[in-house]
């Protein structure tokens, strides 16, 4: 199985969950996180005093699927979360030993 | 007419102080107790009224979505602002002309109040000096009215937050506040023809104030267009709000501040009559905002089975506006069903609208036009010195009025300076988009 | 007893109008002005006493964890709607029967008011016709009764937060609002016995209104049991509050409205003791309250090495409730000191219910029975007219009428439809489970 | 001088009760009503005045780090609450001495007034042991005044907040409350030398309240320097307020609390002359913080390309005290204007701190003390009896004493027990370090 | 070494950091997530608007641990978090290079 | 290439993210967590309740980096988030199959 691990534009969330719902990805862990990347560095003023905007606001999604599946929920990802402006995110994907349900202790490819 | 309404009473004290106190046991407040009295209603109620500024911004900061919560605030607190030195600049005397209309007279009815800045009494006036010895002092009467001008500013905001720009907000804001509340309030406050030829009835301004920022908002939210991913193929997309917490607050501050809004409204508390008047005032005001609360608890369970929170605020707040034409005539248990019938509208009112594809983000249109209306015409249950036509036609030439001239200026506004942020701003958010700064930096948001 | 004890100084006002002058060298005001002073007094206390319940709405959103945070302001926004209507349905005439008792007599001792809602003086009612010329309009105390009445509902909320079902607790609001609370308040407010029998002093309320409040809420929590994991083997698990800001602008409002419940409880300001009295009030009431913030702040210093926020909090309130029993003889020292024994009562008073493993969730017991029992004995300490047999004795009747008679309401219910919600819901929330909608839905929680 | 400000009129009708009716066409209020007006003014002003402390806590809580907003609401609590005892025991009597100068007598000016605790008049007392039946009751006169005092200490809080230790804090609270202020106040306000020797004017204390919380407060930032990494080689790290929302309400209370802050400062309300001055004195109030709001957000605008609501709310706050030396005179339109220059001080002045590496968490002092100083400079614009001399000499007399007494407490403060918390403390946040409890524990932060 | 990665029911978070404590674990990251699975979806109103919750709140724990004590630590989380209600959650396993104790330069194992 | 998945002390996340970028390092996602380690367990009191805090506020860095690249970066975030004091953090290594770009398409080394 593989992990993948999706930093993507907060907006883009709900769009990729459908497309890879409609693809068969039966689960996902969304988080919040802050961006650092070639998007970031503009300058704001608070009070006065200008600042650089090092962070952006990013959504990652970490999924898990079977090897079978990985490079196409990739495409997917990729062809959805894309609007051609800068910061629209980055892929990678990692190897997964080993998976299980809690629920039902099923493991691995049926866990998903 | 606000401004004649306490003349006989006061004028028999100011002029025949020496029989007072034949009267039935008792004697008259003198008529320098009677102005204080007056004009102390006046400042009471005004700082209650401006407090529901603050109503506002919370209520609407609370129904956003936290990126755009600055630009809400930003916007609440700017109209505020500029709505105080728009009325003073020119609102204030095109509202009361006291008689010097531009178009229009007493008699023939008036249409155009007269320009010219406010002016108030001097510093230390003396009886003889008081523009009104037998009312109240003109800073007080100043001070109230202009409160209710920023209110119907407040109301638009709401509606078209989220994706409109500041500055043509802004804009639309003065011109709101100099010219299109002044005039219309004129005809009916004013002694405009609304008060003297139609009879008009509307004690502290369902229609006057509430449903003409009601059709403003209105006219502004055809032309903005509903936010992006709103409404998709026919399905209604919910966009919670960000902090109910705030929300609850705000339409506390707004219940409080509404004692003021329609007790004040009595414009007179230096007698037995009128103290009673404004207590009985303040005990019908505040069973209505009850009942709508209570109509919006109990539908939203029965209809959705589930208790809907946003609506139950709404709720109070469209009853609060239903008994704002007419707080004083109603039994307490009529101005409960009125707020109630407020209350009812308000949970067939948020969805009918989104049917239109109107986007009303806090329901505003809902509360202040839908249960301003109700409001003008529950008038005719308990007031028998008011008509149908008397109060019908009015409802229809303010909002005619208003709505047409709001939306010509949106038009307009649009045309030369476009009125809506671009699509990625408005997804981005207002708050980084427009005015680079968030309302929650440190909080982290999905 | 309220309703008579400006009667004496007003009527002589209103009957020998002309002696007035006569009086060393000053001149009484004149009897409409009295009337107007009363009546002012009542509507500017009972707007400030009714934003207590914005106070108690943010305290308790405050306290409570943030899955529950949408729930608690339900139960706050409705429980002073469904207060209002009730009082004015039944409430108000159980409590001041004006001698017309089901039960008793003035003179015998009254144990069961009138029945029949409120009903309001007639638009511009004159002098003659006025239901108490010599005192203050109908309306305004109506409307200064029935704040009261709701915030005895607030206090309950609190206590049993986070884990009682939304209408089985508004339905013992409607029963506390329109029987418990007006029926125990009859007893000495209206005039009942032991207002007559017992000479029972009890000036704004600490034992008529805060610990009427604080029994209710006891019995709920008795019957309700402790929030899941609160108290695992022996151990008291904290659940924190979500927004301590939200938390302390609430005792803010809370301490603001305070004024007005104490203050107007004064009942006149229409001459120079009246007015005199109202002033020590208000400071008496804000040195009270200051005393117990002092002393919630240096005891958790001492004991915990750390200030305890929601202590100093509570004890400004324990404070204010202290000194509701006698606002007014005690000096600025005195009222300091009674205000400072409440905050030093509510710190131990807190851990001291987790002992008995009474969840009360936001200190409401603490604060408005402990510290309400307290402020009844206190009168002894300033009031030369209060007798401890007079003071305890009523502490205990009400305590028991209102304790047993929650205790069995809250079976019935708990019977009936079950009060508490399942586990799962009360894990994930009441928001989620009961109303399907958060209060802070975009910010992730821990 | 505050107390006998009022006497000349209210005499008049005290002592010629019956000359009253004489006189043009009216009637003055009985000496008692006017009695019950004055203190009337001084409850509700108080209660508005009162309401500025939880403005303070909100907007201060909004503007500071999550990780510190626990720490800030607790010192604004604190504050109010030692100020309220420090006042009342020392402070009210060093203000108002009443001739009793322990240094200085009232002709050839007072400069350290009475020791001694407040004491208020008997309970239900009389026209003739009343202390004053000229003016008002003293009750509701230390009510107001305390009110003033807390307000001094507020300002404090705001600029030293995130960095400074709870308890060397609140002690100079205490002697800033007991002694400082009144001593300083009693110059002006008790009939003191800056008012019997140098005709010095300040209304409701631009000077004599808000700069005294401004020097207060510099020093304060000066002996504890600015937050860890504040100012990195040069630049200005900015440190986002934490919830603009709170900082918003805080605006809005404050500004609602002017009214009573400005307004009360009339001191009496039982004259048509006098009620009409107080209601100029809401109007132009309003009219000074519209204007201030609106510089700020014009200004910001322009220089920066976006609106700066954190410097919109400086800006309003910043007009407010504009006007508060001389609320009474200015047209509207030079009230607008005078609150305008304010806005534009804020803007300019709060960057200029930075330049000086003074560390003002909320915009304190430029707020406070630079619009302070504008604003009693203001009054010589539309106050003829005011003198250039009379006016900067005061000044600067009130500036060097609190400022060096200031300085000398802090450093004494800080070399007893350290003022300032260790660099880790101050790092994770006081909340943690210093309280042990968080404000929004369950919300994740960044 | 290996990384293991659980998305729970935030209320077990508790329960299962002391059953893992219990067995050794001396450390882990937890995150909250946005869990999509087969829990998502139920339908809420929110103003008269029906819509589908997707996703429901979860906690994710990040846990490294020697090769040794891997299986042990899924079965402790899998044991602790079952609640036998759909949504209990999924515990992954990943293949971890090296680790590194800030504080003391300690490695690898050591450094857990 | 190598994911490295880093828990520091939050008010550390600046200082290392400008050693970072000076090392050529252009992009990473920041998520704040909940830290359980050895720093974990001192008590407080709320409302007169004696607790224990397990958790405490870390700030959790993953960046993909070439291999060439991760000793470098390892040895970086930890001279920079060391403070010798306890709860200084941890630094995790694990191998990432292939990384993509999402709005160039680029893969892999590329992609960084
Ligand atoms: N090397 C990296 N490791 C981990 N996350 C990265 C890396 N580079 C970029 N990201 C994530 O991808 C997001 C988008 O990358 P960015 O460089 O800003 O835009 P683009 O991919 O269009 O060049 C960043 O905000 C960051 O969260
Ligand atoms: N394929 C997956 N990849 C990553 N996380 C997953 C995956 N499937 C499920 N999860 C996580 O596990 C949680 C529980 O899974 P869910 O399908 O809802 O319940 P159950 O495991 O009982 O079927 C989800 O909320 C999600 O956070
Ligand atoms: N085995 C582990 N797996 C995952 N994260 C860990 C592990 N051990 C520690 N951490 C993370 O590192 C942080 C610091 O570790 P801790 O043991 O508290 O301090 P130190 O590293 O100085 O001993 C913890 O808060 C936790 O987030």
């Amino acid at each position: 199985m593989k992990l993948i691990i999706a930093a993507i534009k907060p907006f883009k969330l709900e769009e990729v969950r459908e497309a890879l719902t409609g693809l068969g990805v039966r689960g996902m862990m969304v988080t919040e996180i802050k961006g650092f990347g070639s998007q970031s560095g503009h300058t704001e003023i608070y009070r006065g005093a200008e600042y650089a905007v090092n962070f952006v606001p990013k959504v990652k999604l970490e999924i898990v699927v079977a090897d079978a599946m990985a490079e196409q929920v990739v495409e997917t990802i990729a062809k959805t979360a894309k609007t051609d402006k800068i910061g629209d995110g980055k892929i990678f994907t990692l190897d997964v030993d080993s998976a299980l349900r809690v629920r039902t202790g099923e493991t691995n490819d049926d866990a998903l | 007419m606000k401004l004649m309404k306490t003349l006989p009473l006061t004028a028999t004290a100011a002029l025949l102080p020496t029989l007072a106190v034949a009267q039935d046991a008792g004697v008259d407040a003198s008529s320098d107790s009677i102005f204080i009295f007056n004009s102390l209603l006046f400042l009471i109620g005004g700082f209650l009224v401006f407090w529901m500024a603050a109503g506002f911004a919370m209520l609407e900061a609370g129904l956003v979505r936290s990126k755009n919560v600055t630009m809400q605030l930003t916007k609440n607190i700017s109209l505020f602002s500029l709505a105080a030195v728009a009325y003073y600049l020119i609102g204030y005397n095109l509202m009361y002309p006291l008689g010097n209309w531009s178009i229009g007279a007493d008699e023939t009815g008036g249409y155009l109040g007269a320009f010219g800045p406010a002016l108030l009494e001097a510093v230390g006036v003396g009886r003889d000096a008081a523009d009104d010895y037998g009312y109240a002092s003109t800073g007080s009467d100043f001070f109230f009215q202009l409160m209710f001008c920023a209110t119907t500013a407040s109301i638009v905001s709401g509606t078209l937050a989220e994706r409109i720009k500041l500055w043509p907000f802004l804009i639309f804001v003065i011109i709101l506040t100099a010219f299109i509340y002044p005039i219309q309030a004129s005809w009916k406050w004013g002694g405009g023809f609304l008060d003297s030829q139609f009879g008009f009835l509307d004690f502290a301004g369902s229609t006057v104030v509430h449903s003409v920022g009601g059709w403003a908002a209105l006219a502004g939210a055809i032309i903005l267009g509903a936010r992006k991913g709103k409404y998709v193929d026919g399905k209604v997309v919910p966009m919670m709000g960000s902090n109910l917490a705030l929300a609850t607050l705000g339409t506390f501050i707004l219940w409080l501040g509404w004692f003021g809004f329609n007790g004040g409204s009595q414009l007179a508390m230096g007698t037995v009559g009128d103290v009673a008047d404004v207590s009985r005032i303040f005990a019908n005001t505040n069973t209505a905002a009850a009942g709508g609360a209570i109509a919006a608890l109990i539908l939203t369970q029965v209809m959705y089975g589930k208790v809907d929170l946003t609506m139950v605020l709404n709720g109070a707040l469209a009853g609060l506006v239903s008994i704002t034409a007419e707080p004083l005539t109603p039994s307490l248990g009529a101005a409960t069903l009125i707020g109630a019938v407020g209350g009812v509208i308000v949970v067939f009112g948020v969805p009918f609208l989104d049917k239109l594809k109107i986007d009303d983000v806090v329901g505003a249109i809902p509360v202040h036009l839908f249960a301003g209306i109700w409001g003008t015409l529950a008038v005719l249950l308990t007031n028998g010195d008011a008509t149908f036509m008397g109060q019908l036609l009015p409802i229809i030439i303010v909002g005619v009025f208003v709505f047409v001239v709001s939306l010509v200026i949106w038009v307009i506004l649009n045309g030369v300076m476009g009125i809506r942020v671009d699509e990625e701003a408005e997804v981005n958010g207002l708050d980084t988009s427009e005015l680079g700064m968030e309302a929650y930096p440190e909080f982290s948001k999905g």
